[in-house]
């Protein structure tokens, strides 16, 4: 099987679609004769022309808003945000409209629109490039939100998000675009969404991640193991839907939990999963999860991601003491 | 200082927008109006219904029984001489919220439009084949949707036209500058029409923005401005009909600014005694939009007492009949929080689901 | 003292501020001549005329953006948001801007803007007037998001935001307006950010909860009393800053948690409150912590919006279950 | 179609905007610039000061010894005549992020803009007195901040005026719309300058708008629109010192489209080779706006080879400096996530920010 960074596998993904579906578009800034300022869809418009390969506007809420309405008309846009953090210049357009129309409208109008949008840290951007803003769109009703962290994963969840028939928040990871590498099949798969993956197994603790932080897990998973401790790393692959039974599993298995996230502490998506598993597998826990996030401030300039974005070292603290913590 | 392109007629006079019909009924010699016959009688009929249903759920919101919602009453010419400039087999109305006529004349139902502001889910429901999005309350976000679906007719080789509402407050947001630039550039198949009523809420027009005329924004969106009396069924017809006509011809959008007059309150909740001088609003009712039709049609000899009561009885059919069926729904259940949220919907939410539909408040 | 409705103390705070301080504005949608769509601002700019209390354009991104430019001035502005679900339309204004100027500056900006914005539902209202987006702000380091429950806390919570040398998203419940009613001094007095209010004494289990959603957790509480069920209600009163001593203080007391809000369960603040538990006061916990919220849909239109908002009996049954659950 | 008002002078003709000195550094008989003597030398100077550091900072990035940023290389005169023509002792300078000659004029450090780019919190430090915003990387964001800023001076008497940078992608954002709007509406003294280069990365002009120029938005906000050379160092002063004053004189904004070409790639993490016509490039490469002021400076016995060793000299004393300034802030900690975020830190951060700068990462 051909080895793919992440980056290749999204393109692959975006190429087989757009050949097996004439539906489907691309539309984002620059994404034409640029392919992307990271080259996700590098060649495309060569192939496809530029009727289904369109540079828009630098305006993300008309990029979002006419997404939903080419939507509307029959096709199957995929939209590039150029990065997360300007995704709320549409936030408006995203939540109250792109997640909701298909409710708002008693289900005439179906909504397979994916957004793709980078996001996190320590690529040495500069601001509002890295943010990792995922729980803000968690608290959209009607939009899906999708996180891989392999190259696998990025190519199968990224057909089956421009399959799926309702709107998908597709996030990619900057820093695992070209550092992100693996076995790609080239055949046509998908992988489903809301379905969790076990990316390391062990006994001992348990790590939550997505996106990239999921490497970040298998690194400190490695130092565990040199110490002795054996950790078990679960790799959520999609917030919404999210795999409330994949992570019962993971909890029971060791009955201590860290979770692991990019974005600010306090109400990001490490709160969510906490609460559901205070809710699922309360009496399984054998000490309070640890959640293992950037702190509460706003993603700092790039002398000092550093420190921000939970390392190695920090999850790595935080399992060893769940470990060899008393039941 | 609004320049239309050369082959466009040019109607750029803010302080006299286009008009054929005058507020007396006349028109003037030599000019053949582009709405006639049974279409305009048509046109006439539905003004007249929207006005009924306005004066009947005004009536039924005071007594409890209907929600907040805002009256077209005033701008009846705006809205229904620009959807009748449409073909609803192909063309498609994107509205704010104030614009039944143009819903009904592409097939809404009316007793949808009921079941909505009676707060039923199932009021929301486009049925298939009729060519309207929802109602929008989050102002000028529907704009962009009108250009991507614009946008996405040609591409599919449709030769529909959008017709996209929204007004004179809306026009303030960002989303109206962002699907303007857009669908200039894409020469999208869109006609804008920003009722211009003189107000947004309690805010006037002059406070909304310093622009002498709305319609000058064209320019900077490459595309013609045209003013037109929004009072005149006539004049926003005609134009609208050659905005329609550039449209489908692939010569792109159009912005019309139609300067018309909110004379009600900006909806049952609101108390406009607060802000409007009534001289101003009286002035206003002096240019009613109907009345001024109802002139014309009875000087063609198209319009008569025993005319006026055919019509009358047929809109109060359908009002009453709307009324009733929306009624005989039966009240809206739990599983309205649910359905069609999802083409298939997570688990998480098919446990949620259960759990409230299986227990009230 | 005078009894005053939750809107009264909300037009009391706004005229003793701008009495005193002169650098106090206020702007929004139909602030002038209207006084507000709910009159909050009624007799303001008669009072302070219209250089003070300005009519703004139908533009939330730039009411909020250019209120950053009016406190980089030297100006104190007070927004309103006519709704908070149209604050998604300045989102990118708020989180990446407002909240962090000061930040962004170095501290050379001051940014003391507070951000008026009504939410909440079972007023009957049209789409997009409801919605409680309280948890997407939570992400925005910088922003503090404070929400009064009662009048008098309404009039001492504004007066200290207004106050405050930071942002402050203040969200006040659509409901509560005219029907929340209490003593209100009429003397200048502020109520501090980040400090808790324990609404009703109990033993047996704690509702946490704020804005409109305390009035049914105190309404739960009675109904709970009658069944000899001892319910302790906290109001949170400010998200950010989060009273975490209040909020273990209060766990400590029953070991039995339910948190109640309008917004939809997944990654809402509730969340926040569990996983804060879980991290303080985890070994005190009796019983899972219950979250008792909207489903994860849209608000819907008025005629089912009594479905979706949490009402007491669902607050009374799970506070009951878990009462009675062995510990 | 650009139209300005009466008592302003209009320059309204898109394909030939307002020029004073030509591409080879001649100036029309009789005309008297604005900007002259020392003020145009310095002028010169600072030019040549941000080119000699793009040039540099070019090559530090090449090593991996400087971050992702934008040279001004090639709009030049467009950012230093704007900004010539503001007194940095009660004018403001919001920029976007190509605006360095701006900043420099307002007396920013340039060791915090290379401490920005190295990465240290510390550079995005605006010093007391300096009056600029900090750098906006998100885009047109700036321009609602600036409205505000001008208004809240005006608001307190103070007779500063605001100039606001934006480029040609920025101009299509939602943001541009309302800020320019409300600025006419308040009669901002704000001065919205839009670089107008050809590109937003990729994206060339002719994507971002179907209109001829984007000045023509003017109109629409109830503002003059004004059509600049934008490598034309006296012309830009010029048109800016006039509406300076306009905005001054409590008359409004204005908003000046400088017509003027990214001649560099976006940024250093850019290849434009990708997307750019070598021969638009090479033909804007002739009209470069530095040689152009060289000539006419020659011309008038104002520059000569010794003047210009002896600027070359300081400023190359000011960029080393600047750099070695910089390089003397040892490495930032991790404090620097935490400081100057709250004026009164609530407990969760205080306790963050022990856990945090007690340990690495
Ligand atoms: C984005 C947004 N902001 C605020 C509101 C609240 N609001 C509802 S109607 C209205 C005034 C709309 O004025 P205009 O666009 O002129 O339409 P009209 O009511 O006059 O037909 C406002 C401010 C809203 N619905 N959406
Ligand atoms: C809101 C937002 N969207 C996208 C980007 C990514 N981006 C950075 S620069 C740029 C192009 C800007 O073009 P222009 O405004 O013309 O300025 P120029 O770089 O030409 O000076 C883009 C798209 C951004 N910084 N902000
Ligand atoms: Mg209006
Ligand atoms: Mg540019």
């Amino acid at each position: 099987m051909p080895i793919m960074t992440m980056l290749d596998a999204i393109r692959e993904a975006l190429t087989m679609e757009m050949e097996r579906d004439e539906r489907v578009m691309v539309l984002g800034q620059d994404v034409g004769r640029l392919g992307g300022v990271f080259r996700a869809t590098d060649g495309l418009q060569d192939r496809f022309g530029e009727q289904r390969v369109v540079d828009m506007p630098l305006a993300e809420a008309v990029i979002a808003g006419s997404a939903l309405g080419l939507a509307i008309s029959g096709l199957i846009p995929v939209v590039e945000m150029q990065f997360l953090g300007f995704s709320h210049q549409a936030f408006h357009q995203i939540g109250p409209h792109i997640a909701r129309m298909r409710y708002r409208s008693q289900g005439r109008f179906r909504v397979p629109l994916t957004i793709r949008a980078p996001f996190g840290g320590l690529v040495r951007t500069p601001e509002h490039h890295c943010d990792a803003y995922e729980a803000q769109f968690a608290q959209f009703p009607g939009l899906k939100i999708v996180m891989p962290a392999t190259a696998y994963d990025a190519k199968g969840l990224l057909l089956a998000s421009i399959r799926d028939e309702d709107p998908v928040l597709f996030c990619e990871p900057l820093r695992g675009y070209r550092l992100i590498k693996g076995e790609v099949p080239s055949e046509d798969y998908t992988v489903p969404l809301g379905k969790a993956r076990i990316a390391c197994e062990g006994e001992d603790v348990t790590i939550i991640a997505w996106s990239a932080m999921v490497q970040t897990a298998e690194r400190a998973a490695a130092v565990l193991a040199e110490e002795g401790i054996s950790a078990h790393v679960l790799d959520l692959r999609s917030l919404v839907p999210l795999d409330v039974e994949g992570i019962v599993a993971a909890v029971e298995r060791t009955g201590r939990v860290v979770i692991a996230h990019e974005a600010p502490l306090t109400a990001g998506f490490g709160a969510e999963i906490v609460a559901t598993i205070n809710d699922e597998v309360f009496y399984r826990l054998e000490a309070p999860v640890v959640r293992v996030t950037a702190p509460d401030t706003p993603y700092p300039l790039a002398g000092v991601e550093d420190f921000y974005v939970p390392g190695v070292d920090r999850l790595v603290a935080a399992a060893r003491d769940l470990a060899r913590m008393a039941a | 200082m609004v320049q239309a392109e050369a082959h466009f007629p040019a109607r750029q006079d803010v302080s006299a927008p286009h008009c054929i019909l005058a507020p007396d009924g006349t028109i003037a010699a030599g000019v053949t109006p582009t709405l006639s016959g049974s279409d305009l009688a048509d046109a006439m009929e539905l003004m007249l219904l929207t006005r009924m249903f306005d004066d009947k759920a005004m009536r039924l919101q005071r007594q409890g029984r209907f929600g907040t919602f805002s009256q077209v009453r005033g701008q009846e010419a705006a809205v229904t001489g620009s959807a009748a400039a449409l073909d609803p087999s192909r063309d498609w109305v994107v509205p704010q919220y104030r614009e039944l006529p143009a819903l009904l004349r592409q097939g809404f139902p009316l007793e949808h439009f009921i079941l909505y502001f009676l707060g039923d889910p199932r009021g929301a429901e486009v049925p298939q084949g009729v060519r309207c999005l929802p109602l929008n309350i989050a102002l000028a976000s529907q704009l962009p949707h009108a250009v991507g679906l614009a946008w996405g007719l040609r591409r599919q080789d449709q030769d529909g036209v959008v017709l996209a509402y929204f007004g004179d407050g809306a026009s303030s947001e960002g989303d109206a500058h962002e699907a303007m630039n857009l669908a200039g550039i894409l020469k999208a198949p869109v006609v804008f029409l920003l009722s211009n009523n003189g107000w947004a809420i309690s805010t006037p027009r002059s406070k909304q923005s310093a622009a002498t005329s709305l319609a000058a924004r064209a320019p900077g969106y490459g595309m013609p401005g045209i003013l037109v009396d929004g009072n005149d069924l006539l004049a926003v017809h005609q134009v609208t009909a050659e905005a329609v006509a550039r449209a489908r011809a692939g010569d792109g959008p159009t912005l019309i600014e139609a300067i018309t007059y909110r004379v009600g309150p900006h909806n049952t909740a609101d108390d406009p005694s607060r802000y409007v001088d009534p001289a101003e609003r009286d002035s206003w009712l002096g240019r009613d939009p109907i009345s001024r039709v109802e002139q014309y049609l009875t000087t063609c000899g198209l319009w008569s007492k025993s005319i006026a009561a055919a019509v009358e009885e047929r809109n109060r059919e359908t009002v009453d009949g709307a009324l009733a069926a929306a009624a005989s729904r039966g009240a809206p259940t739990a599983d309205l929080l649910f359905d069609h949220l999802y083409a298939d919907a997570p688990a998480r939410i098919r446990r949620q689901r259960s759990e409230f539909t299986g227990q009230g408040r």
